[in-house]
C-alpha cells in the first residue's frame, strides 16, 4: 500500500501542519511515512504545499508528480492538482475559496466549505482540520480516531485546550466529505 | 531634485530606480536605504556610470532595483570584488550595499583592508542586528540579550560576545575618508542619512579614500514587531548601542555642501 | 526506543548530541541552519561548547583546535560554506586528528539557489583541498539514516583519526520521517596519546602540525595516510541492496537520487523489468567490489544522479568497460521524479546499449533535446 | 492660509506597512480597508483634506510608492 | 625573438604581462612569490593595476570584479592558498566570466612543504569548488611551454567564458631555461557584450550574478555550462608525443613527472626497449582519443605522478579495462629520478601484467616494501 | 624567578624553554618575544597547562621552542584555532603567537571576531613591518615608502594603502580586557614589554577576556640592516608610526601587580 | 665599591648578533674573533673586568645564551 | 650529447651565480640547458647546490642522481659528491676548503686552490670562476671564450669593471685544471 497526499493552500492557511498531522496519525498508526515542505523557490510565493506519503514499506521518493489524493485549499491550489491529480483519485477543494467546477471527470472532487464549517465552529483557523476530515473518507488507512490521538499527542500543549474545537473539525469535514457524488 | 520636474510635482520615484518592486518585507527600511542612493546617485548625475555589488543576505537582489549595472559577490566578498573592479574601471562610481552578517562578520577582513587600503569606494552598511535572509539568526551587530533564532536565551556575552561597531572601528584607519553611522527610524534621521550617502558617494567622486555609511535598519518581521514598533526599537534600543555620529571626516569633504 | 517524527536537520543535530559531541562550530546557512539553531539552544543547556563563528573558514579552523583537543566536534554548512573550508579540511587531514563535518547540498555553482542538489559529490570525494588525502564519504537517503551515520561518523572519524564527512542534500534536512533515536551516550574525552590537551603534569608536550619540511618524511606522511585510507577500504564499505538476486539490470544512486530510484525500481518491477538499485552508503570508500560482483551478472547499469554525471566516474572506472554503463541526472536543484527513471529504464531495454559511449555525453544530448 | 496639496499611492508598490501614517503631519492618511492591492495589501491613502504635500509620507515609504504634488507655481526642491 | 634564460615564475609573469595582463591580485606564498614580486614592479611602471590583497580568499573575488568588468585578469598562487580560492572559483565559473590563475604547487596536505609536487591535480580537474562546473587546466613542462601556456590562458579564458587555470611543480618555477618571449600584446579592454563596465550612455544596465533561484534556470545554467565544456573538449586537447610510433608500451605523465619520464624513456630505448611517452598538456581537458588511440596498439601503460595516482583515475577511466595500466608516484615534494622510472619500465617488461589488479594499491605495497 | 636560584645566579635560561636553539636569524627580536613568553609561564607557573598556537610566518617553528603542547594553524586562523581549544579546556592557558601577515592581513577576521567575543585567549603579535619568511613583501603594517620585495619602488600609500595599528583598532571591540604595544628595541622597552605579557596572561587567567600584546620587533636580514642598527630603525621610525601605550586595560586588570 | 658579576655565553645558542655589546653599561662585552662556535659563529664574550652581573645583556640576548651570576650572598630577583 | 653538472659549496660562494653563468654560455653557443637551484628543506642548511644540465635535443630530467661533472667547493660537497659522480666523471674539488684526498679511482678528481688563486688575483670572490675555469677542461662542448662572452653579456652592469678579473680567474682555473693526472 502507498498513499501520497498533497496539501496545498495559502501561507497561514495551515497547510504545513495538517500534513504532519496526518503523518503523525499514520506513524502511530504503524505506517512508514514521509513529509516534505515545498522546497526552493516557491517558498517566497503566497502559496505553500507539503507532500505526504503513507505506506506499509520502506517509501523512495518523497516527491510525485500525480497524486492519488490531494488537498487545494485555495483556487491556485486547485487549478494545479486537478492538472496532477492521478486518475481515479480524490481531491478536497475548499469550496469556500474557490468558484469553479471541476474539469476533470475520470477524479472524485468534493467541494467542502472548509472556511464555513471553521466559522461555525467558532475558529476560522480549523479550516485545514475540516479538509483534513474529508480528506479521511478517502484515506481508510488512517482513522478519524488516529488523527484525533495524533492531535492530543502532538498538538503543542499550549494549544490543547483547542482539541475538541479540533475533534469537531475533523467530524464535520469527514462528514461533508462522505457526501461525495462518486 | 536637480532634474526639472512638473510646476507642481514634490516627489515622485527616483530615477535611479527600476520598475521592479522590491521584495522586502512590508516595511522593511532596506528599502528606504535603496530610495536614499537612488535619488543619490539621479542628483548626482552618476547613474550612467555606476557599478553596484551586492551582497548575500536579504540585499542579495539589490541588482534588480537600481538602473545600474551590478555584480552579486560570494557572501562578504563585495569589497574585494568593488575593489577589482575600481581598480580597473578607476573613472566608475562602484559601491557596494551590504548587511551586517556579510559585512560585520565574514566579510570583516575584506571590508577593514578595503578600508585600510583607501580604495576609493563608497559602501552602504545595513545594520539591522541579524541575519534576516536566513531567518534571524544573531549577527556580530547583535545587541547584548537580544532574542535571535540562534541565540535563543538572548545574547550572552560571556559566550556569545558583544556587539561591533563597525563604524567606529574603521574609523581608526587612515585610508578612511569618510565613515558616519545614521539612523533610518524617523523622517529627520532619513534626511541626515541622504546628505551623508551624497557626502559618501562625494567623498568617492574626488577620490578622497574610502567612504561608508552606516544605516541603522529594521527587520520587522524577524524581530517579530509591526513595521511601527521597530522605528521605535530601533530609536530606543539600537541608537544607544550604536551612537549616530560622524565618525571620519577627510578635511576635503568637510568642505562640500551636501 | 520508540519512533518520532524527525526533520532530517534537526535529527542530525540531536544524534550528534547523543553521540557525545562536545563542541560544534558553525555558520547560518539555508539549507542546513536548523542544525545550528537547533544546537545554538541544546548545546548551552548541556553546558557544552556552542559558537556561532564569524565565518566557515573560521568555523572549521575552530573545529581544527577542538579537534586537536581532543574533543568530538562537529561542524555542518551548505555547499558555498563548505568550499570556504577546503583548507582547513587539508590541514585537518594532513594533522591526522578526527573531525565531522555535514554538508546540506544546495544548487550550484555560485550562489546557486537552495533547492536540494548533490553536486558537491567530487569536492567531498575527489578533490576539495590541496594534496593527497582522503576523507570517509557517508550518504544517508533518509532521517533515520542521517541519525545512525551520524553517530556512526564520530567513531570512524575517531577509529581513523581522519575526516568524516556526510553529504545529504537539502530534501532530506527538510522532510520529516518516522525515525528512532539512540539513547544519549554521556561525554566523556578518550585519553588520547595524540592530543595537545595540556601536559597537566602527566607527560611530554606535544605538537601537533601539517608540517613535514622534509620531502621525504612529508612522502612517509602521506603513504601512511594511504595505509589507513586502505584499511577503511577494506572495512568500511557500506551500501544497501535491493532486488539484485535476479536483477538484469542495476541502477546506482546515493542518498535521495537513491530513494527516488527505489520507486522506479518498484514500477519497473511491477511491468516484469528485472531491475535492481545498489545504493552506495559510504560514496567514500566507494562500494567497487559490490559492482565487481555485478558486472559478472547484469547486462547493464543506469546511474542516477541529481548533479551532471559524478559518482558516474567512478561507477566506470569500477565497471572498467565489462558492462554498459548509462546515466540520468537532473542537476542545479531539480529532483528527478520516478516516472523519469522509469522511462530510462525502459529505454535501455528498448534501446542498442554501448560499452563505448560516454554516458554524460548522450545523457547530455537527450537533455538538450528535451529543451 | 496653508498650502493644499495631493499624493499619488501606487498599488503596484504600497505594501501597506502604514509606515506613512504616524509620520504624516496632518494626519490624513490610513489604509484604505474597502480596497486590495493586486498583492493583497489594503494600500495607503488620504481619507480626508489637509494634505500640505510636505512630502513626509514620501521620505519615509520603504516603497517608493508615494508621489506627492503641491498647489504651487514654481517647482519646489525635494524636501529629502 | 631571442632566447633568454627565465626563471619560471618570472617567465609567467612577463608572459602574463605581454599577454596584455590588465590587472593582478595575489598574496605571498612560497613558491610563486617571485610571481607577486616581479609584478608589483612591473605592472605599476606600465600603469597597470596591481594589488597585494588581504589573502588568496580577497585576490580571488578582486580577479572576480575585475573579470566582471572586462578585463584581463590573473592571480598566482600555491597549494594552500588555492584552497582558499575555492568559492571564489565557484563563483566565477557559475557567471561565466573569464580568469587564469596559476598553481605553483607544493607538497601537501595541510602547510606540508615548499618542495615540488603535483598534489592538486584532483582538485584543479575534478573537485574543488561546490557544484557542477569544470575549467580547463593547463600543465606546462618546460619554462617555454610556462610562457606560450600562460599566453594561451587569457586567449581560451576568454573565447569559453570560463577559469583557465595553469598548473606546474615549484621546481618549473624555480629553475631556469633558454626561452623566447612572445612580443608585447597591446592592452585593449574586449567591448564584451557581458562585462558589468558600467552603462555610459551606451545601453542599457547588465547584471552578473551566479544566482538561479529557479532550479530549472540553474539546470538550464549548468547544461550551457556543459555544452561549452563539450566545446572545449572537442578543441582544445593538447598533448605531447614522444617515441609512442613503435612503442609497446607507453608512460603517461604530466609537467616534471612528464620530463623525468623522458630521461627514463631515452635510457630505456638505448637498452632497446620500446617505450614511448604521451604528455598531456591540457590535463582537463584530457586526451581521452590519444589514449583510445594507444590502447590499440601497446601492451601496458604506466602512470608517473608526483603524486599518489590522480590523473591515474583519469588513464584508467580512459583504458576501460583493455590494456595493463601501471603506477609509479613519487609523494610530499620528491622529484622521481629518471633511474626510478627506467627501473619501473624494466620490471612491467619482467612481471606479468593484469588488467585487473588495482595500480595504486599495487605501487603502495612496493613503497611500503621499500621503506 | 619565583624558583629558588642558586645564591649567585642572577639570569638563567627559563624553564619555559626547550634546548633547541631557534632557527631565527641572528639579532632578531623573535628570539627576544620568545624568551619574554617562556620567562613569564614559568613564573606564573603555568608551563604545564599551557597550550601554543603557532602562526605561518618566521615563527611557524615557534612549537619547537616552548616546553608546552603547541598546534600550528593555518596562516592567519591562530585565533579560531585557539578558540576551539579553549572552549573544550576552559581551565587551560591557550595563547596564539602571530606575526603581522599572518594576524594583520590574512587573519583580519579572526583576530576581530575572537576579541569582539572576549575569547579568553592571550595573543602576542610580532609586528616587523614585513613578510618575514617568504623574503620581505609588504605587510599591512609596512610603513609608508618603505621599501620591500613587493613594493620595490616603497610603499605608496596612493596605491598600496596606509598601516594598520592593530592595539588601537581591537581597543574598540568591548570583548577586549587587556591590549597594549610595545617594543623591543633596548632593555627598558623589554622589561615593559614583559610587564605586558604578564598582565595578558593575567587577564586569561581571571578570565576578563581578550587579551594582546603588541611587540615592534625588527628583521634584519629583510630589512638589510645589522640587528643594532635594526633596533635603531624601530625606535626612530616604527615608535612613531605605532605609538606604544595601554590601549585598553579592564579595570579588573588595573589592580594587578606584575 | 661595584658588585663583582660575571657571565657564562653557550656556544650552543649565541649566533654573534652582537646586540650585548652596545646594550652593556660597563662595555665589557665583545665578539671573541679568536673562535667560531659549532655553527660558525664568533661568539659574545666580556673580554675585560667589570662586569656588574646587572643581567642587561642576558635582558637582550634573543637566543637566552647568556647565563648571568654575581658575586653575593642572598638570592637576587631576576633583572627582567 | 647531454652533460650534467652539480656545483656545490657553502652559501656565499657563489654557487648559484656560476651555475648561471654556464647556463648562459651554453645558450649562446646554442645548446638547451637548465639551471635549478637546491630546493626544498636544503636552502635552510648551510649549504648550497645547483645542477646545470648542458645538451643537444630536449632536456628531460632537470636533476640527476650521478652527474658527469661536479665542483665541489668545500668539504661536505666533496664528501657528497665523491659517492655519487658518474664513473669516468671529473670532480672539480676547492683545495682550500678541502683536507683528504679523494676515495674513489674511477673519476677524475683535480683539486684547485680556487681561493688561493683567486686572493692572488685580487678578489677572494672569484673563487668560482677559478672553479669554473678549471671544470671547463672537462667539458669542451664550452670554451672558456663562450663563458667569456656570457659574462660580458649577462654580469649586471655595475659589475661590468671586475670582467677583466673574472676572465683571469677563468684562465688561471683552466690552466689549473688542465694539470689533472687523468
Amino acid at each position: 500500500m502507498q498513499k501520497e497526499i498533497i496539501i496545498a493552500g495559502f501561507g497561514g492557511q495551515g497547510v504545513l501542519f495538517s500534513g504532519q498531522v496526518l503523518a503523525y496519525a499514520a506513524m502511530d498508526a504503524g505506517k512508514e511515512v514521509t513529509w516534505i515542505p515545498s522546497y526552493g523557490p516557491e517558498m517566497r510565493g503566497g502559496t505553500a504545499n507539503c507532500t505526504v506519503i503513507i505506506a506499509d514499506e520502506e517509501i523512495g521518493s518523497p516527491l510525485v508528480k500525480n497524486p492519488k489524493l490531494a488537498i487545494a485549499l485555495n483556487l491556485p491550489s486547485f487549478d494545479k492538482y486537478e492538472e496532477l491529480l492521478a486518475p481515479g483519485g480524490t481531491l478536497i477543494v475548499n469550496r469556500s475559496m474557490v468558484d469553479r467546477a471541476a474539469r476533470r471527470t475520470d477524479i472524485n472532487v468534493a467541494f467542502v466549505p472548509c472556511n464555513e464549517i471553521a466559522e461555525e465552529i467558532g475558529d476560522k483557523k480549523l479550516l485545514n482540520m475540516v479538509a483534513v476530515g474529508a480528506l479521511l473518507t478517502a484515506l481508510p488507512e488512517i482513522s478519524l480516531n488516529d488523527v484525533e490521538k495524533a492531535l492530543e499527542g502532538h498538538l503543542p500543549a499550549r494549544h490543547k485546550h483547542l482539541l475538541p474545537k479540533n475533534y469537531e473539525a475533523l467530524k464535520r469535514g469527514f462528514q461533508a466529505g462522505q457526501k461525495i457524488p462518486a | 531634485m536637480t532634474t526639472p520636474a512638473p510646476n507642481n510635482l514634490v516627489y515622485d520615484r527616483p530615477a535611479g530606480f527600476t520598475e521592479t518592486p522590491t521584495h522586502y518585507c512590508p516595511g522593511c527600511t532596506h528599502g528606504v536605504a535603496h530610495r536614499l542612493v537612488a535619488e543619490v546617485l539621479e542628483e548626482m548625475g552618476i547613474i550612467d556610470k555606476t557599478i553596484g555589488v551586492a551582497p548575500v543576505g536579504c540585499a542579495v537582489f539589490a541588482y534588480n532595483y537600481f538602473d545600474t549595472d551590478f555584480v552579486e559577490a560570494p557572501h562578504g566578498r563585495a569589497p574585494a570584488m568593488a575593489t577589482g573592479i575600481k581598480r580597473v574601471l578607476p573613472d566608475r562610481i562602484v559601491f557596494t550595499y551590504q548587511g551586517d552578517g556579510d559585512l560585520a562578520s565574514i566579510g570583516m577582513g575584506e571590508i577593514v583592508h578595503a578600508a585600510a587600503r583607501g580604495e576609493n569606494l563608497t559602501v552602504i552598511f545595513i545594520n539591522n542586528a541579524n541575519y534576516g535572509m536566513t531567518g534571524g539568526q544573531m549577527a556580530p551587530t547583535t545587541l547584548p540579550g537580544m532574542k535571535t533564532t540562534s541565540s535563543p536565551n538572548g545574547r550572552d556575552v560571556e559566550t556569545q560576545g558583544f556587539p561591533i561597531r563597525m563604524a567606529e572601528m574603521l574609523s581608526t584607519l587612515d585610508g578612511v575618508g569618510y565613515c558616519v553611522r545614521r539612523s533610518l527610524h524617523d523622517p529627520k534621521n532619513i534626511r541626515l542619512a541622504k546628505k551623508a550617502i551624497r557626502l559618501a558617494f562625494e567623498t568617492q567622486a574626488r577620490g578622497l579614500g574610502f567612504s561608508m555609511v552606516e544605516l541603522l535598519s529594521t527587520c520587522p518581521t524577524n524581530w517579530g514587531m509591526t513595521p511601527v514598533e521597530s522605528l521605535k526599537f530601533v530609536e530606543e534600543n539600537m541608537v544607544p548601542a550604536f551612537p549616530l555620529g560622524d565618525y571620519k571626516v577627510s578635511e576635503a569633504i568637510k568642505q562640500v555642501k551636501a | 526506543m520508540t519512533r518520532e517524527l524527525w526533520k532530517g536537520n534537526e535529527a542530525i543535530a540531536e544524534a550528534a548530541v547523543r553521540a557525545g559531541l562536545e563542541a560544534y562550530f558553525g555558520y547560518p546557512i539555508t539549507p542546513q541552519t536548523e542544525i545550528l539553531e537547533y544546537l545554538s539552544r541544546r548545546m548551552p543547556e548541556l553546558r557544552r561548547a556552542f559558537v556561532q563563528a564569524e565565518s566557515e573558514l573560521g568555523a572549521i579552523n575552530m573545529v581544527y583546535g577542538a579537534a586537536c583537543a581532543g574533543a568530538r566536534v562537529m561542524s555542518t554548512s551548505s555547499s558555498p560554506g563548505v568550499s570556504l573550508m577546503m583548507e582547513g579540511l587539508s590541514y585537518i587531514a594532513g594533522t591526522e586528528v578526527p573531525a565531522v563535518l555535514v554538508n546540506v547540498m544546495r544548487g550550484g555553482p555560485g550562489l546557486g539557489n537552495i533547492a536540494p542538489a548533490q553536486g558537491d559529490y567530487n569536492q567531498a570525494v575527489h578533490g576539495g583541498g590541496h594534496g593527497d588525502y582522503r576523507n570517509i564519504v557517508l550518504a544517508p537517503a533518509s532521517v533515520q539514516e542521517a541519525i545512525d551515520l551520524t553517530a556512526l561518523s564520530f567513531d570512524l572519524a575517531e577509529k581513523y583519526r581522519t575526516i568524516c564527512m556526510i553529504i545529504l542534500d537539502g530534501s532530506i534536512g527538510q522532510m520529516m520521517e518516522p525515525a528512532k533515536m539512540p539513547e544519549m551516550r554521556p561525554v566523556q574525552r578518550a585519553h588520547w596519546d595524540w592530543a595537545t590537551d595540556g601536559r597537566m603534569g602527566k607527560r611530554e608536550r606535544r605538537i601537533l602540525t601539517s608540517i613535514y619540511l622534509d620531502p621525504i618524511q612529508e612522502e612517509k606522511t602521506n603513504l601512511r595516510l594511504l595505509t589507513r585510507w586502505k584499511a577503511i577500504e577494506r572495512n568500511e564499505v557500506r551500501y544497501k541492496e535491493y532486488f539484485l538476486d535476479d536483477a538484469e539490470y542495476v541502477i546506482v544512486g546515493f542518498g535521495t537520487a537513491g530513494r527516488v530510484a527505489l520507486s522506479a525500481v518498484r514500477h519497473a518491477r511491477e511491468q516484469g523489468i528485472k531491475v535492481g538499485l545498489l545504493r552506495p552508503i559510504t560514496v567514500n570508500p566507494f562500494p567497487v567490489e559490490a559492482i565487481e560482483e555485478l558486472v559478472k551478472r547484469v547486462d547493464g547499469f543506469l546511474v542516477t544522479e541529481m548533479n551532471s554525471g559524478q559518482m558516474l566516474d567512478d561507477v566506470q572506472r569500477a565497471v572498467r568497460g565489462r558492462a554498459p554503463v548509462e546515466f540520468y541526472g537532473r542537476v542545479g536543484g531539480v529532483i528527478p521524479m520516478p516516472e523519469e527513471i522509469l522511462h530510462e529504464i525502459q529505454r535501455m531495454l528498448s534501446e542498442p546499449l554501448s560499452t563505448a559511449a560516454d554516458p554524460r555525453e548522450e545523457w547530455h544530448e537527450r537533455m538538450r533535446g528535451m529543451r | 492660509m496653508q498650502v493644499k496639496g495631493w499624493i499619488e499611492v501606487s498599488d503596484q508598490y504600497c505594501k501597506g506597512c502604514e509606515l506613512c501614517i504616524p509620520a504624516c503631519p496632518q494626519a490624513v492618511m490610513e489604509l484604505d480597508m474597502t480596497r486590495l492591492t493586486p498583492k493583497g495589501y489594503h494600500p495607503a491613502h488620504t481619507f480626508k483634506d489637509g494634505c500640505t504635500g510636505c512630502a513626509i509620507c514620501a521620505i519615509v515609504c520603504p516603497d517608493a510608492a508615494i508621489t506627492v504634488y503641491r498647489e504651487v507655481s514654481k517647482p519646489v526642491p525635494v524636501a529629502a
